[in-house]
């Protein structure tokens, strides 16, 4: 069972890649205090999932789904549906990327700090002053 | 006896009138530790560079932040654990007979030509079988540049904006190479390049691969060259915040009421007129080539847009 | 095919384009046409939903010329109808009734960038409460994210700025596990929409195959979306977000934003992956467990706060927790009474975030509990509609909370084994909700003391017609959910009826 | 070309890794683009080159460059608070 499950994970070595990829991203967001190292972890998360999507499109010996001399055959190209949503989803994360840099920017200008734990509490501290 | 018992009483009644009040906590010691050991520590008059990191350095919060993160670390790690086991699980790589290569992939391959007119099925699928997505999709880009818009434009109102953009102004050209020959020189030959190379790819979004997604990013790619080498002054005679919004308004209107009308007739079962053309050749496809073009546009000027509200708040 | 079946698809788009409109209009043109957006979006979901019930069953609608499993689709039926109508209902209100504070608190430059998030967030909700797609509902929520996202730091304090990036860091978080069960589901089935989804998810489970990966996919989604929409562990974020905003950005965010997700996952459950595959293999016991938990710690945490907002805030967590529960019952009732809930639950606290305006205006903006004694007779409408608000997540009779605990209380009779402790958990956060609400009840019924600060502006302003008219409607929208509650309660049980 | 791509995958952990610990922004902005650029060759071996030519303009290019300029930003704002305390 577990020497079946290993090799499996061997075999299928891209989306075991993609999954430990997926892991770091996660982690970075979530543990990592540096705001801009937050945002690579959301990226790199991201960008994991797409290899993910990717990989399950892909099918051994057939080639780029865009036809060539008129052959419409199914044998003849991968599964077009995976990269569809990846396309959609790359520039969602870009949307993102950029709104959280911009919030990063403007956080930075105002309170010299890129980490997200003191950045909270200074901004607490400074509504109390009010 | 009785007067221990009335001192009791009476703290504990006062304890609950002042929770009434509002004035303190009832529950003196706080929920979480979070929380309570920030309530606990004295108020810090100017938030200073650095002064945040030696609150952060107190016992109590450290304590609960080794706890938090140890669980966080616990959390990710059964994260990574529990996918991998279920990847092992999952149907293998490269496989043709996995439930993904369906009847739904069969028909874009085999049919997609004849019903969208585009040679790269990628293409036909996002901006004809699954237009609704893609739809979201310049939704999204639409809404993130507003937001970039509403966090780091300046608006020259009061005097005191007007300042923040002087400063802002004089903080960019800092680092600027101002009139540097060879990057005018390189720029002059590149430029061109680029953006011929990005019009390629909008306009053969449908032929060959790349869209207008891709095409638009090249595009704002070889504006935001064009700015560095030249400056803000050439590039404000190109390029101004009207054209900007001019510019994407017309395509994201173009692109809703192409769309609307596209959707409207496929539900009510209505022919939708609109010639497919040879597949192969450049104006075919129907709606998709005028569709590229306005997402190329939109995606070039949003891209231009965020460099220059990065550098300096405005247009 | 019915003109009237095209009506979701319209409300939809002219959301949306009444949002690109936006961006080249003035802020109050931008106003007027997101105030009319609305009332016709919300008059056309009417419309479906008196179409709905007039045929008695849900239909689907292609978006483009490809029929189910090759285009995209959308689908209407009563429950999406009833959720549309009262989320139009209750958006119109909170924006209404947060007019002159928008006005106030968001530069005059950016009014339209204010009112396009508005649009936007409206389109995506409906797409969220219409869509027939897994991979639309992911575009969607990204919209939905970004949009609260923007209503979040429309006002660049910053406590608000801070406030955002918490709240996106999450949503990312929640997006990803979204996205990774979404890829894992495709993978499985080979399908986005929703109904070939479901029959291949019904094979894989009569068959036995796939058996972990199943198991996974429900886990991820429900986390990734139960993140999203602040259930009690990943609830860090809620009160700084819920608490900061702009009066309307508040009302929105804790009434409608979490409640499209939900709404989203419901639809997941019961289109997609079968409630009963999800009872059958105990993933509906996680939910229920951090659902009672949240019930509890929400309030505990909303007794020791001092500032109302934040203590509105805290209360949301509760209520999602309700909310989370009776999902996690297992039984059809109580899903009922969670559908139920999202209606009570969004009415309600819009209420309590818009009246509450009323109250700081009397008080110079003032938000702590000392500030505010005395409030509601300087405010009086306000007063009483807080107090009706406060009155009807405590659960009193004739409220729409009371009917909703109500229904809580007898689904968790029908299974035996959950009965005891939901009853004694919905007994227990009943108290407190009690003790936190009652307390700044009868704060703002108190004369002040001679004591107190005095406080700072003038006290005795008049709120604009437009709150007025904002908390009328809301207290008149408790009312009706609260007395003519069965109607409702059938189109829902019918609506639940028709996801299969 | 199956060793090739395991190179590449492993590198890409190994991007992803050191994004985590580098300790120099900057650094580890350039290590993000490269892990961009790994995935789009990655991709480019998976037969999908809409999504090669994508990554290649938007992940490595103005993902990017909005990364520098944040930095860009963060440096002004670090310069000038040195400035103020040398006068100060």
């Amino acid at each position: 069972m577990n020497i079946n499950l290993v090799q499996h994970l061997v075999l299928n070595i891209e989306e075991t890649v993609s999954i430990i990829l997926f892991g770091i991203g996660f982690t970075i967001l979530l543990l990592h205090r540096n705001l801009v190292k937050k945002i690579m972890g959301m990226n790199i998360m991201d960008t994991a999932t797409y290899l993910f999507l990717a990989v399950k499109g892909y099918i051994t010996g057939r080639g780029v789904p865009i036809v060539v001399d008129g052959i419409q055959d199914v044998e003849a190209y991968i599964n077009p549906v995976p990269s569809g949503l990846v396309l959609t989803g790359i520039v969602v994360s870009v949307s993102s990327t950029a709104l959280m840099l911009a919030l990063t920017v403007r956080l930075y200008e105002r309170y010299h700090s890129l980490d997200l734990d003191e950045i909270l509490i200074l901004a607490k501290e400074e509504e109390e002053q009010i | 006896m009785s007067r221990k018992r009335d001192n009791y009483e009476e703290s504990r009644w006062r304890k609950f009138k002042s929770w009434l009040d509002g004035e303190t906590d009832l529950l003196e010691h706080g929920m979480d530790a979070h929380e309570a050991v920030m309530r606990e520590e004295d108020p810090i008059i100017v938030p200073a560079h650095g002064e945040g990191k030696e609150i952060l350095k107190s016992k109590g919060i450290w304590r609960f932040k080794q706890f938090y993160k140890v669980m966080s670390v616990v959390l990710c790690l059964g994260v990574i654990l529990t996918l991998l086991w279920t990847v092992a699980a999952l149907p293998p790589r490269g496989d043709a007979n996995n439930p993904d290569n369906n009847e739904v992939a069969a028909r874009y391959i085999e049919r997609g030509l004849q019903e969208t007119g585009a040679v790269n099925i990628v293409t036909g699928m996002i901006l004809d079988y699954r237009a609704f997505d893609t739809f979201g999709e310049s939704c999204v880009l639409f809404i993130g540049s507003c937001c970039v818009l509403l966090l780091l434009r300046l608006d020259g109102n009061s005097e005191d904006k007007e300042l923040e953009k002087m400063v802002a102004e004089t903080n960019d050209r800092h680092f600027e190479p101002k009139n540097d020959i060879i990057l005018q020189k390189c720029s002059c030959v590149l430029v061109p390049v680029i953006l011929m190379f990005g019009i390629y790819i909008v306009l053969n979004g449908h032929l060959s691969p790349g869209g207008g997604f891709s095409g638009g990013a090249v595009l704002g790619a070889g504006l935001i060259l064009y700015l560095n080498a030249f400056g803000y002054k050439r590039m404000g005679k190109l390029f101004t915040e009207k054209l900007y919004k001019r510019t994407t308004l017309c395509a994201l209107t173009f692109y809703c009421l192409a769309k609307s009308y596209s959707f409207f007739t496929g539900a009510n079962h209505l022919e939708s007129g609109i010639p497919l053309g040879t597949p192969g050749a450049i104006l075919s496809s129907g709606l998709i080539l005028p569709l590229n073009i306005c997402v190329g546009l939109v995606v070039a000027c949003t891209m231009y847009t965020f460099y220059t509200l990065f550098r300096k708040g405005g247009m | 095919m019915s003109f009237v079946q095209n009506f979701p698809f319209f409300s939809i788009i002219l959301a949306m384009f009444s949002g690109i409109i936006s961006s080249v209009l003035s802020g109050k043109k931008a106003r007027n046409l997101t105030l009319m957006m609305i009332a016709v979006t919300t008059a056309l979901s009417a419309g479906t939903l008196m179409f709905c019930l007039k045929t008695g069953e849900s239909y689907t609608y292609m978006m483009g010329h490809f029929p189910a499993p090759w285009g995209n689709e959308i689908r209407a039926g009563v429950l999406e109808g009833v959720t549309a109508v009262l989320f139009g209902i209750v958006m119109f209100l909170s924006v209404t009734g947060g007019l002159d504070h928008t006005a106030r608190d968001v530069e005059e430059s950016k009014q339209n960038l204010f009112y396009i998030m508005v649009d936007l967030m409206l389109s995506s909700l409906l797409a969220l409460i219409y869509t027939n797609d897994l991979f639309t509902a992911y575009v969607f929520v990204e919209i939905n994210t970004i949009a609260g996202c923007g209503l979040i730091m429309i006002r660049q304090k910053g406590r608000n700025l801070s406030a955002a990036i918490r709240y996106m860091v999450m949503s990312q978080l929640g997006s990803g596990l979204f996205l990774i069960g979404l890829t894992l589901l495709y993978d499985v089935t080979g399908h986005l929409l929703m109904s070939p989804a479901k029959e291949s998810v019904e094979l894989l489970v009569a068959t036995g195959r796939y058996r972990i990966p199943l198991l996974v996919i429900m886990a991820v989604i429900s986390v990734g979306l139960a993140i999203k929409s602040g259930l009690y562990p990943f609830h860090y974020w809620i009160p700084d977000t819920y608490g900061y905003a702009t009066p309307t950005g508040s009302a929105v965010l804790s009434g409608l934003v979490s409640k499209g997700y939900i709404f989203l996952l419901i639809k997941i459950f019961y289109r997609v992956l079968g409630y009963d595959n999800l009872v059958g293999t105990h993933m509906v016991n996680v939910l229920y467990l951090f659902g009672v938990c949240g019930m509890i710690m929400g309030s505990v945490h909303a007794i020791s706060e001092t500032d109302t907002r934040r203590m509105i805030a805290y209360s949301s967590v509760a209520q999602i927790g309700y909310i989370y529960m009776g999902i996690g019952l297992g039984t059809t009732a109580g899903m009922v009474a969670s559908v139920f809930h999202i209606f009570a639950h969004s009415a309600t606290k819009a209420l309590l975030f818009i009246s509450a305006v009323g109250l700081y205006e009397v008080s110079g903006d003032r938000k702590d509990f000392v500030s505010l004694r005395g409030a509601a007779f300087r405010n009086p409408l306000a007063g009483i509609g807080f107090s009706i608000g406060a009155l009807s997540m405590v659960g009193f009779p004739m409220l729409s909370g009371f009917i909703s605990k109500l229904l809580f209380a007898t689904s968790a009779l029908d299974s035996p084994e959950k009965m005891m402790p939901t009853l004694i958990v919905l007994a227990v956060s009943t108290l407190l909700n009690a003790v936190y609400f009652l307390r700044l009840v009868i704060t703002l019924y108190s004369r002040r003391r001679p004591e107190d600060k005095p406080l700072p502006k003038q006290t005795t302003v008049r709120s604009s017609w437009a709150l007025r008219l904002a908390i009328i409607c809301f207290i008149g929208l408790n009312l009706v959910l609260g007395m003519s509650s069965q109607p409702i309660v059938q189109a829902i049980t019918d609506g639940l009826a028709m996801f299969d | 070309m199956k060793l090739f791509e395991s190179i590449l995958l492993l590198s890409l952990i190994v991007c992803a890794l050191s994004v985590a610990f580098v300790r120099d922004l900057l650094t580890s902005i350039i290590i993000f683009m490269s892990y961009s650029l790994i995935m789009c060759i990655i991709w480019m071996i998976l037969q999908s080159p809409d999504l090669a030519i994508t990554e290649a303009a938007v992940g490595a290019g103005v993902t990017s460059i909005l990364f520098f300029l944040t930095l860009k930003k963060i440096r002004a704002v670090r310069e000038e608070d040195d400035s103020e305390q040398e006068k100060g």
